[in-house]
């Protein structure tokens, strides 16, 4: 009976983990630092936490849909350079029109090597972070690009509404809409359909491959979106925006709940993995600690909770794509005694 | 020079305990480590409160820093930039909020540091010149060279290859650029090109520009191998231990030495002056010292 | 509605043509199923039969041929199409999604909108009107995962009946389903029937087509041999049209006289699976282990082969207590399982037949480091050989084989681990008559040899021609003991479904 | 030699072009690569530039021939290369002083594989998702050698075993023999023993390999102990040649070691696969570094050209798989 109370509690534990991640990190802050829990500083987490934010809210329908992209960095890295090239030559707006546009089209791409010539997606997208990290450089000759109007996307971090700038507006609201379309509509459900079991999903007369291909266009579309916001609000184009994205962003999403598995997962929980990570690196940045230290508690809460899940969740839960073909139903159900 | 600053740290009551957010570029590296304790000790002996942030080279995320110091409201901001311009808009909202923020080791762009009250630090641009020159005396003006770059995009890379082909360029320098690669401050990756380019340039090679020491120490890895006796006048940056010790054997040609402690130092020592209300001069410079076979004896290695 | 002279003909197809690369799957098929009538199709493993429907869902183009539904030609034949089209299919492996609700499942890919939102409340609701119509009383919110087998069988079903399709599609519904699931199945299918709706039904147990079917048609090599009346054709026509000769014997039966105890369980429980399990299997003898789907039979197995250990009980294994705790100790101890889910459980698709063979005793031809090729090479063409494999390439990968022919390669595997108890959980399970004959040689053989056999199957007669001694378990309990001499498909019942036991 | 070598995997069924794509790409990729070697530079043919070429990836090839067990047994990947490379070269170093340098290298190999183990019991044993799992001790890992340098350089002192590694036999660098030397323990061990079969089994079927008596989670595990152990060993072998270290000595070394294994022809989905062909995948990486500087090429221009090359080459295999009707 013990173990069925532990089992449960972390259950609980991992149910209801950002609410304590955030609690937790509240609270240390609140102690630690004498500021933390201050208007400001919610302003500056939510506002710091926006490009990781909308990278990771791109990655969570290609995750749902049991496919991986790691080019984001590089599509955003791409749209971010376009933005700020494009600047002198079509104008403010359409040049930011321009930097997603890019973002959508390297999406695009990615579905075109997934769908149609059936290339893994880790590989397929290692191809193009590769690829598009490179074309960054080569274009830009490795110089970041300065905007020609630096005036023009500093109101995107400015003040805006109590504890919110525009982007960290924007990326919220995002998140949101994105919650509401993958669990009220039905294309969010076949969504989720295709990424727990795509051959169920097509006899079932849903056009998996579309839906494959249209979460990574829409990946393309977040990774441009951040490319372009992050460099409006810095007024820089850097060929290594990126670069160092990838990391967080899916730190960010498997915090939140999200499995590489497919199948589950949601934009509000992802929201709460990038504010909890946000919101940690924060406390302990103002504690003065380290990066590498940061590193080391970041990765070791990625695999304790990681951990929790799993244990939690049985051992009796396949782990990979080509276990759960196996379609049996999990052994710790209990048994159906319907004869009576 | 030093002079300056050190009445700076003088009379240390007006500015004890305040606060100072220095975004460093990172925590564990070779130069910038030391330059984060040399800023910390100076802060301890001044009494005032410093919360180092890395922002792990990435000029984004110092960004966001900047903005995140800015917002806590600290009394004084020390920047080391990652890239030239991506600190605009913070700088932008320092200024609004009576923050002083001054910029160590590298510059931002010229829109950027007109917003700086301050730079202290070695002039990585300057450091690209030198060099430059150094290659250019060495070799008479004529010959072909190769330059091994760091990282593609990252700020010291930019800075030093901007410096050092503006230079050249102005010299109107009879030097030629076999080519140009990046290793990304790595001694291995600078080792394989390196084999590389001498296999195919053989003694055409006769000077090297390699953006830091742990990357001509690459290159004169492979030339041992290559068993070929030629050779070039090697080229380095930073001033540490391994080069100093082939510039004795004659195998390096020179290095530039710039102190990272004192760096760190000196930072923030002219952060304090800022925040004491006392005009400082637009740039506090460390001291690019050039470390050739002539005082190598008499310096000690900065890392 | 259709006058019984002249029914309306629901869906033609003619001269089907499919190849994949290497094989002709169907040569000039032609078909034709009534409104209102339940049209069997029967042949071998890899006569056509999936083919020819994964055609007609739209998943597969063919090479040649025509397609009509309801009077209409078929043109740009997609799954999609032939959904809307009113083509439902019931595949033999589940085609549902795990993560989804049991609603959202039955209605996936038509979700009720209000809006451009999901509306739950008519989804559920249509959920749960097909759920009672199948007699269930499964929850349409719980998430389909959590489902037993048999509940998303069910589901799989409600969810083609909910879109009231014109042509339904079953590819061997039994196969995983027990006596009374197939009886609440085939009241479905009378009921569907009934109201016009034109049925296909495909299965390898001859009994169920003669109870359940119409008309039947005999596909062979990828041809139309014969389509006739059931009322008109018997059993053994059906399985000389199959196979094009006559099967002497189905269920070879050796007398051999009894050894001495291999296996003895005692006691054996695995809390909400099984309880106080006790049962004995000797030398030369073949055990059945009979009872409904859910009664906990491949528990039985799964905990003996040390896939699941036991909480309690002992087992002994020629004279020796063991405690097993996984499959390494089970088959060191001289147990094999051929299990029940050969896809999943059973083969390793990429590797090679020759490599699936020797997987649980590759320690076994390996020297210190190597493994001998040669001398596995030998042993496996042996094997293949002994076993009828066909083709009989070892060196291909076993997934481009048939499914009999997977099964005799699990078979043989544990065969060439020489164990003492050889379990088999539903052995031949969608298998075709021929390579069921010959497993249950392989089998029989291997008893007379001196192996003792515990034997799982859902198919009574099977059961009753094979096994020397039958325990039949009713609920995780063994309800009876029944001998060859007693054994009934009566008295097997009566103890399963949990009525006295005869005397 | 030929003994030793098992027969491929594709062979027997060499009849399609599909089969003859899979068995021959690689080859035909390494003749094309030498060809526009030749015809572009008249250094590229000199034995001076082709063991510049064998040199050139033999450190991190180690790590992509263990990669290679990781995808087979239906690991993925292995993402926590760089950091086992940093634990490697900075503890040798770090424990030179102490210890000696033999006993601190066998420490910096020690410490590698038991970052590879944690990974191991985490993967194989917990059954968490190996991107996570090796990104969350990856982080760890680079965050602990970071700690454990405060930063900085570490210096090391000359050594018998530095100058030994930096040397040549018969004409021929240390790093290739000890590439060489692995690589031919490691293709047996994957083509002609029981693990190899077992971690083909496991990668194939996981459950059905464990209904097989295979020891399923000790063959996963193992296979990223294993990839610890040779990032361990790459990075001690880089910290002794190159006579310092720096916690960033590993980085991206993942992404190349992966990009070897897939251009090799590995599956990522696990279940086929071969070292040699690694080896392949790791002379084809190598090749185009080598042409990228001889051609004159910028080198930023190395990711679009081995992406390229992936997607093509992965690619055209995934079509002729589909072709075949097996996908
Ligand atoms: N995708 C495919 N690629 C190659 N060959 C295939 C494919 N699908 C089926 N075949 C081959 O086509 C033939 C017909 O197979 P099919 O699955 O239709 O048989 P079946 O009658 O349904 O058999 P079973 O009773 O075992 O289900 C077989 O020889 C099979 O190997
Ligand atoms: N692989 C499995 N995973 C989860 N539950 C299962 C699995 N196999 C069977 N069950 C469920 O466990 C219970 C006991 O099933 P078990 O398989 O032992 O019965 P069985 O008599 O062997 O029936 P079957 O004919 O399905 O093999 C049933 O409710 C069944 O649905
Ligand atoms: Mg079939
Ligand atoms: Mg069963």
């Amino acid at each position: 009976m013990k173990n069925f109370d532990f089992a449960l509690l972390g259950a609980r534990a991992v149910q209801y983990r950002l609410v304590i991640m955030l609690v937790a990190v509240a609270v240390f802050g609140g102690l630690s630092l004498d500021d933390f829990l201050t208007v400001n500083t919610l302003q500056s987490v939510l506002d710091r936490a926006t490009v990781v934010g909308f990278l990771a809210l791109g990655l969570t329908p290609v995750l749902i849909a049991g496919q991986i992209d790691l080019s984001i960095g590089s599509m955003m890295s791409m749209a971010g350079i376009t933005t700020i090239f494009m600047q002198p030559v079509i104008g403010n707006v359409p040049a930011a029109a321009a930097g997603v546009a890019v973002g959508i089209l390297i999406g695009a791409v990615n579905a075109l090597m997934v769908v149609v010539f059936k290339i893994n997606s880790l590989v397929a997208t290692l191809a193009t972070l590769l690829i598009f990290a490179s074309l960054a450089l080569l274009l830009t000759n490795s110089y970041p690009l300065s905007s020609e109007d630096p005036i023009f996307g500093l109101p995107l971090t400015a003040d805006f509404l109590w504890i919110l700038t525009p982007r960290s507006a924007i990326f919220l609201i995002a998140a949101v809409l994105m919650f509401v379309w993958l669990k009220l509509t039905p294309t969010g459900r076949n969504l989720y359909a295709v990424g727990s079991d795509a051959s169920a999903a097509t006899s079932s007369g849903i056009n998996a491959n579309g839906y494959i291909a249209a979460s990574f266009v829409l990946s393309g579309f977040f990774a441009g979106l951040a490319g372009m916001m992050q460099s409006l609000s810095t007024a820089a184009g850097s060929p290594v925006a990126g670069a160092v994205m990838l990391i967080p962003a899916i730190t960010a999403v498997v915090i939140g709940g999200t499995r590489l598995e497919g199948g589950r997962g949601s934009s509000l929980a992802t929201l709460g993995g990038v504010l909890a990570l946000g919101a940690l690196t924060t406390a302990l940045e103002y504690n003065g600690v380290p990066s590498y230290t940061q590193a080391i508690y970041t990765g070791l809460l990625l695999i304790l909770l990681i951990s929790l899940d799993r244990i939690v969740s049985g051992h009796g839960g396949a782990s990979s794509r080509a276990q759960r073909s196996v379609r049996v139903a999990p052994r710790n159900t209990p048994l159906p005694r319907r004869n009576a | 020079t030093a002079a300056d600053t050190d009445t700076a740290s003088g009379d240390a009551g007006s500015v004890e305990g305040k606060s100072i957010c220095y975004v460093t570029l990172a925590n564990s590296h070779p130069y910038v480590t030391p330059a984060n304790e040399g800023a910390q000790a100076a802060a301890d002996a001044a009494g005032v409160e410093l919360t180092i942030v890395s922002e792990e080279f990435s000029a984004q995320t110092g960004a966001e820093q900047l903005n995140s110091c800015v917002s806590r409201g600290v009394d004084g901001i020390l920047l080391w930039p990652a890239d030239e311009n991506s600190y605009l808009p913070g700088l932008l909202k320092a200024e609004q909020a009576g923050i002083p923020v001054v910029a160590i080791d590298t510059r931002a762009g010229d829109e950027s540091m007109e917003l700086i009250k301050s730079f202290a630090g070695a002039d990585k641009y300057d450091q690209g010149k030198i060099s430059a020159q150094q290659l250019d005396g060495a070799l008479d003006s004529t010959g072909g060279i190769v330059v091994i770059a760091g990282q593609a995009g990252n700020g010291t890379e930019i800075a030093r290859s901007g410096g050092f082909l503006d230079e050249l360029e102005s010299m109107g320098s009879g030097l030629e650029i076999l080519a140009t690669v990046n290793a990304d401050f790595d001694q291995q990756k600078a080792l394989v090109a390196s084999r590389d380019l001498i296999t195919k340039f053989g003694d055409q090679i006769k000077g090297v520009y390699a953006q830091d020491d742990t990357m001509a120490k690459g290159f004169l890895q492979a030339l041992e191998e290559s068993g070929l006796d030629f050779v070039p006048v090697v080229v380095g940056i930073n001033g540490e231990a391994g080069a100093f010790d082939n510039i004795r054997e004659g195998k390096q040609f020179s290095t530039i030495l710039q102190p990272p402690f004192r760096n760190g130092e000196l930072a923030i020592e002219t952060l304090i002056a800022v925040m004491k209300g006392e005009t400082v001069p637009e740039m506090v410079p460390l001291e690019n010292t050039i470390v050739d076979s002539s005082n190598v004896d008499d310096l000690e290695p900065a890392l | 509605m259709t006058t019984e002279s002249t029914p309306a003909v629901a869906l033609r197809m003619t001269g089907i043509t499919k190849s994949f690369p290497g094989v002709m799957a169907l040569q000039d098929v032609d078909l034709e199923i009534n409104e209102g009538e339940v049209h069997a199709i029967v042949g071998e493993n890899g006569a056509g039969k999936s083919t020819l429907m994964k055609i007609l869902a739209g998943f597969y183009q063919p090479d040649k041929g025509e397609i009509e539904v309801g009077g209409r030609k078929a043109i740009h034949w997609t799954p999609r199409e032939a959904r809307s089209r009113g083509i439902g299919m019931i595949y033999q492996e589940l085609n549902l999604v795990p993560d989804l609700s049991v609603a959202e499942n039955i209605s996936l890919g038509a979700m009720p909108t209000r809006g451009p939102f999901v509306d739950y409340r008519a989804m559920n609701a249509k959920a749960d009107a097909v759920l009672r119509e199948l007699d269930t009383d499964i929850d349409p919110g719980t998430r389909l995962g959590d489902l037993s087998i048999s509940q998303q069988q069910l589901v799989e079903i409600a969810k083609v009946v909910a879109r009231q399709p014109n042509v339904v599609v079953f590819d061997e519904p039994t196969s995983s389903l027990g006596d009374k699931e197939t009886r609440v199945l085939f009241d479905v299918i009378t009921k569907m029937r009934d109201r016009g709706i034109a049925i296909i039904y495909i299965s390898h147990r001859l009994q169920e087509v003669m109870e359940i079917g119409d008309r039947v048609t005999v596909l062979r090599d990828g041809r139309h041999i014969e389509t006739r009346d059931v009322a008109g054709i018997t059993p053994d026509e059906m399985v000389s049209l199959m196979v094009g000769r006559d099967l002497n014997e189905m269920f070879p039966k050796f007398d051999l006289g009894l050894g001495e105890q291999v296996l003895a369980i005692e006691g054996a429980s695995r809390a909400g699976q099984f309880d106080n399990v006790t049962l004995d299997v000797r030398k030369h003898e073949i055990v059945g282990l009979a009872g409904l789907v859910g009664s906990g039979r491949t528990e039985v197995a799964r905990a003996l082969f040390g896939l699941d250990p036991l909480e309690e009980g002992t087992i002994t294994l020629a004279g020796k207590v063991l405690k097993i705790r996984s499959p390494r100790q089970a088959v060191a101890a001289g147990i094999a399982l051929v299990p029940e889910d050969r896809k999943g459980q059973g083969i390793i698709p990429g590797l090679s037949v020759r490599e699936n063979f020797t997987l649980p005793v590759i320690t076994r031809i390996t020297n210190a480091l190597l493994i001998f090729l040669g001398k596995e090479r030998k042993i496996v063409t042996e094997l293949a050989d002994r076993l009828k494999v066909n083709p009989p390439q070892v060196e291909r990968p076993l997934n481009v084989f048939s499914g009999g022919n997977q099964q005799k390669v699990v078979l043989g595997k544990w065969l060439l681990s020489e164990p003492k108890l050889l379990i088999l959980d539903e052995p031949t399970r969608g298998v075709d008559v021929g390579a069921k004959a010959d497993i249950h040689h392989i089998i029989g053989e291997f008893a007379q040899d001196g192996g003792g056999v515990l034997m799982i199957s859902s198919e009574l007669p099977e059961l009753l021609a094979v096994c020397d001694r039958i325990f039949v378990l009713h609920e995780g309990v063994i309800a009876a003991e029944i001998s060859r001499a007693d054994a009934t498909e009566e008295s097997v019942m009566r103890a399963a479904t949990g009525q006295e036991v005869a005397a | 030699m030929n003994q030793l070598v098992a027969p491929a995997r594709s062979l027997d069924k060499s009849t399609t072009p599909g089969a003859l794509f899979s068995t021959l790409s690689i080859p035909i990729a390494i003749l094309v690569l030498v060809v526009i070697g030749s015809v572009a530079s008249p250094s590229f043919l000199t034995v001076n530039n082709l063991t510049n070429v064998l040199n050139a990836n033999s450190a991190v090839g180690l790590i992509a021939l263990g990669m290679t067990f990781v995808m087979v047994s239906g690991g993925l990947a292995d993402l926590s290369v760089p950091a086992n490379v940093a634990m490697g070269a900075l503890v040798t170093l770090g424990a030179q002083e102490s210890m000696g340098t033999g006993l601190a290298a066998l420490m910096g190999l020690l410490v590698a594989s038991m970052g590879g183990v944690v990974n191991g019991i985490l993967i194989g044993y917990l059954r968490i998702n190996p991107i996570i799992a090796t990104l969350g001790t990856g982080s760890v890992l680079l965050g602990l050698s970071q700690l454990l340098v405060g930063g900085g350089i570490v210096y090391a002192q000359p050594s018998a075993l530095s100058t030994f590694v930096k040397s040549s036999i018969l004409g021929i660098p240390v790093f290739i023999w000890i590439f060489i030397f692995v690589a031919l323990i490691l293709h047996p061990l994957l083509a002609r023993t029981s693990f190899g079969r077992w971690s083909l089994a496991v990668g194939g079927n996981y459950q059905a390999a464990q209904a097989s008596a295979v020891p399923v989670r000790f063959t996963k595990a193992a296979a990223f102990a294993m990839t610890g152990f040779l990032a361990g060993l790459c990075g001690v072998l880089l910290a002794l040649s190159n006579g310092q270290a720096r916690p960033i000595i590993g980085t991206g070394y993942e992404f190349v070691a992966i990009t070897a294994v897939v251009i090799g022809g590995t599956s990522v989905f696990g279940g086929n696969g071969s070292v040699l062909r690694t080896v392949g995948g790791v002379l084809i990486t190598a090749l185009i570094g080598n042409l990228i500087i001889l051609l004159g090429f910028p080198s930023q221009a190395t990711g679009l050209i081995t992406g390229a090359i992936v997607l093509g080459a992965v690619g055209i295999d995934a079509y002729f798989r589909r072709k075949a009707g097996r996908l």
